[in-house]
């Protein structure tokens, strides 16, 4: 029995004209206000092209999705895209729970997700 | 006498946490360790980890940040039952934060991944919520 | 009111488990939780774990198996209050198991890896144990 | 956060004239019942030459403690000796409060715990 790192690690980094948003750790009622600052930040800054790489993430909770829909709700009044990357199985059933497959582009890889915004 | 209390007596877990953002996380791994230690699968327990943090997130919006949750776990023959209360005691109903009304999405989730749900939120008596997840499916 | 109540009020975390062998990872665990929230580095969280496994391992070794353990760590300053009691209510003293007198070894471990420990274990009140862990050491 | 698996592992291969018992996971009060079947089962059959492999454990109480001490106490009845392997700081750590690591033997490889029984 381990507890891991509680901390989120959130950063971005620029990839051509898109931005991606790489999501570490547990994104909880706790930790998505960190991911929240990340997404707003850079949508204030006038970026409306991202990926968020959710592939080292293990828990989603409904603050965390409620993150993203907030994200991609600004970005699309921008004419912009949010794409996701998740390649684990219970976060993409948690996804697929609520619908939200349809909402969002989800990808097994960050290429493919970057690929699909232009 | 002890052996009647043996037979009627069930393992209940309770953990009662103070309702603010940074201890839900001590729920979520407590009823994991519970349903784990159950022999409830993977997918399961991450089922009741959710389920356990979205109830402890609705509690938080709805309440007053000096309230208490409370966690009872019922670990019955082939199920956990998990009872979640916030009572909203010390605060008036009309002082509650109106933005927390209810959460469409964490509650959705709960009624998705439980096997049964009976959830009750009323200004004057806080948050009450019990859930079931059976081992079999 | 809310005012004066915020600033006296200190973050609790209560748990209650049934006093057998299969739920001390649950305290474990939940007290491992609580003390990486409140930014223990990684060796004291070890401490934490294993000081207040062995308190319930002791209760478990004194105890009535009906009983339960309660484990209550408050959130201080820079501190880790824990205090678990195994109230012995349902059992007579001198239906204890004998065998299970006092774990030296438990003990010990406790006193090592704790800051301070007041422990206090008779038949007719059963354990009452409250250590502490400093932020800065 | 996450929740390892819970249930320890047991087991042992025999290495030359001595046993190796590999645990791994977590010994406390609930498992180390199972640890003890291993270690009693070895002895009862005429086995006192034991290197115990601590390496892939993680966490060890006083009731895991309690094992090894109980083992090595039967073996050295017949002349045998229990030589533990552990790397782990914080098990090396517990071995070092008790004092321990003047009546065990303890090694960094299997290897170093295998050559000083002879
Ligand atoms: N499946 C979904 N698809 C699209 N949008 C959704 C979905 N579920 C929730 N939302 C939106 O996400 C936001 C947060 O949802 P919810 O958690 O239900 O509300 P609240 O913030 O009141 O708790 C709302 O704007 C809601 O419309
Ligand atoms: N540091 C030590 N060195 C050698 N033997 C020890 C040490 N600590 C405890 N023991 C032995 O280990 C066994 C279990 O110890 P302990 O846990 O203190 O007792 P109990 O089983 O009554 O709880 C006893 O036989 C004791 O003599």
């Amino acid at each position: 029995m381990s507890v891991g790192n509680m901390d989120i690690k959130v950063s971005e980094r620029e990839v051509g004209k898109a931005h991606v948003i790489d999501v570490g750790g547990e994104i909880d009622v706790y930790t998505s206000p960190k991911v929240k600052d990340v997404v707003s930040g850079l949508i204030d800054r006038g970026t409306y092209q991202l990926v968020i790489n959710l592939e080292q993430v293990r828990y989603i909770d409904s603050t965390g999705l409620g993150v993203l829909i907030g994200g991609l709700k600004r970005v699309r009044e921008h004419g912009g895209t949010v794409n996701l990357v998740c390649t684990n199985p219970q976060i993409r059933k948690i996804f697929d729970i609520t619908g939200l497959v349809k909402i969002f582009g989800i990808f097994d890889t960050e290429a493919a997700a970057l690929k699909a915004l232009s | 006498m002890s052996e009647v209390r043996a037979q009627t007596a069930q393992d209940v877990v309770f953990l009662r946490i103070p309702a603010k953002a940074e201890w839900v996380v001590v729920a979520r791994l407590a009823l994991a360790t519970v349903a784990s230690r159950s022999d409830f699968p993977i997918e399961a327990i991450e089922d009741i980890k959710l389920a356990v943090a979205e109830a402890c997130t609705n509690a938080i919006a709805q309440g007053d940040a000096a309230g208490q949750i409370e966690i009872s776990c019922s670990i019955e023959q082939a199920a956990l039952r998990v009872h979640v209360r916030a009572p909203s005691g010390a605060v008036a109903g009309d002082h509650r934060r109106a933005d927390g009304a209810s959460s469409g999405l964490g509650l959705f989730l709960i009624r998705s991944l439980m096997d049964t749900v009976e959830f009750d939120a009323d200004a004057s008596h806080g948050m009450d919520l019990v859930m079931v997840k059976r081992l079999s499916n």
